[in-house]
């Protein structure tokens, strides 16, 4: 028989097989295992013509469908007595199909849930009438370590507790913070692309001193859009 | 205090939250108040933000009540804050937080069982997202990690708690759907 | 649109600015609608909040209108945020507490190694949330503080105990496997 194989990119091998069983209009529990595992192959061959990395789960699933094609060749006496009471060979991967499914369906839904409430806007942040809280953070265990991971990449090499000459440097990180905040305008800038300048791990804690100086006095607010994005800084109106 | 008083002192909390606020949380406030007291002045003021027809809904999401935009005036919220619509979810990451929001807590091999693929990079993409969350290791050999959904999820996808979600459609009821006889 | 829907979307973009809005700025967002007919809804809107003795009110303020809390709810106001503030942890803290968590016990000198900075305020802090506690002192000269992590710790994110706490190599993998598995 001919037929087409689009190429569409599959999750994963039961993404595959959930669609050639919809594409075939086949019963899903007497699955056509010769028609299903012969189109499997060729859209795996197609994958391969065309140089696409193929991840090893296809190549499991491919050698499972092949060892359920050969089982279910032999005559019915022989594999009674290897499987309780003659169990269809393909009942695992119907299991594992229908689980699967209905995941999908309940992805779908969330879907559609969340065009939703995409439109739906609330404050990602308290409104507050004293800044200080914009600083503040509501952290789970994951932000512990990626706080952790963030230091040890930044800054790799060992650095011993030094004074910083506060005064001087800090003033004048700030002066030169103010003066890129003015040439940003309203959009402001994101934290990293006023740290980004910084290549030694003195500077990013200056900058950073400077920055949690300017928005204690009022001078600029930090803002984390919503929930997690990046944070951004912003020159203060007033 | 008078009822319109408290009413008036929970719209206000709702209002300079940033986030749902559960009447407990209230109660931590208004310690005289009642909590059964609290949750039907919420659902009184929740009718009334109704009936006013105003640009304003309180929403009973993530275990809280919260004062959000409706979805009719989202177009105008986007030009004044020029906003670009963010990015909606990809069929991976829903199919991962699926799976996830109906099987926790759970390990990353019961994720990729199910899917059938690698599922690392996805699950790290819906930590860093903060819709999944580490909330311990599995008492089995090798100690893998445990997820959860977060607060977040739920929020993000309008749920009120974690029963909220849709059941899972049953074996057989797909079946039907397919118009399939049975597993023989 | 109607009357009513324009000041439901103007209603919606108040709230959702946080600061003031002037007239123009919602003009700018509501084209259509002319600047007069902006104001008049603007102040009609401020009247039906004083009339329905909510817990709001819309001021105009700095040549903008802002919808603000009165005075009369500041007290309770100010109880949420303490409430709120005591549940959370600035960034200084969480860095200061990851190192203490994973790297634990250890001395105040050993934090500000890896920090680069004081971090003496912070640690108080955190013995004052109770996140962290002194444990003993190290022998060596000067017989330094040896911080280690709490129970309210581990409660906080959830954990039964400290090896539940995922390993950077855990959490590495995780990282590099991002991408993998799928068809590319």
């Amino acid at each position: 028989m001919t037929y087409q194989i689009k190429l569409e990119v599959f999750e994963g091998p039961l993404d595959l097989l959930l669609h050639l069983i919809k594409k075939n209009e086949v019963n899903i529990y007497d699955i056509p295992i010769s028609l299903i595992a012969q189109q499997y192959l060729d859209y795996i061959e197609l994958m391969k013509d065309l140089n696409l990395e193929i991840a090893g789960e296809f190549l499991l699933m491919a050698a499972t469908l092949i060892h359920i094609k050969s089982k279910m060749l032999l005559p019915q006496e022989e594999t009674v007595s290897e499987e309780e009471e003659g169990e269809d060979p393909r009942a695992e991967l119907v299991r594992r199909l229908l689980e699967y499914q209905r995941f999908k369906d309940a992805a779908e839904e969330l879907g559609q849930r969340e065009e939703i409430w995409r439109d739906v806007f609330y404050h990602p942040h308290d409104i507050t009438t004293e800044g200080e809280e914009e600083v503040m953070i509501e952290v789970g265990l994951f932000d512990l370590i990626d706080a952790l991971r963030e230091m040890i990449e930044k800054i790799p090499e060992k650095m011993s507790l030094e004074i910083i000459p506060e005064e001087l440097t800090l003033r004048g990180r700030m002066t030169a913070v103010m003066e890129r905040l003015d040439i940003a305008g309203p959009e402001g800038l994101t934290l990293w692309a006023l740290l980004d300048k910084d290549t030694t791990r003195r500077a990013i804690v200056i900058t950073f001193l400077a920055l949690l100086e300017l928005a204690r006095v009022r001078f600029i607010k930090l803002l984390q859009v919503e929930g997690r994005g990046t944070v951004r800084v912003f020159r203060n109106e007033n | 205090m008078e009822d319109r008083e408290i009413k008036g002192v929970i719209e206000a909390l709702l209002f300079i939250s940033g986030e749902p606020l559960s009447p407990d949380r209230i109660k931590n406030v208004l310690e005289e108040i009642d909590r059964g007291k609290i949750k039907s002045l919420l659902w009184e003021l929740q009718q009334e933000y109704d009936m006013r027809l105003s640009g304003l809904r309180i929403v009973e999401v993530a275990g809280g009540f919260q004062i959000v935009t409706p979805p009719e005036v989202s177009q105008w919220i986007k030009k004044l804050k020029k906003i670009k619509q963010s990015a909606r979810l990809t069929k991976p990451s829903l199919e991962t937080l699926a799976i996830i929001a109906y099987k926790q807590p759970l390990v990353k091999a019961e994720i990729e069982d199910i899917r059938g693929v690698d599922s690392a990079g996805v699950i790290k993409g819906l930590l860093d997202k903060r819709f999944v969350k580490i909330i311990g290791r599995k008492d089995v050999p090798g100690r893998p990690i445990l997820y959860a959904t977060t607060k977040e999820f739920l929020q993000y996808f309008g749920l009120k708690d974690i029963s909220d979600l849709p059941t899972l459609k049953e074996f057989n009821e797909l079946a039907e759907e397919e118009g399939a006889g049975s597993l023989s």
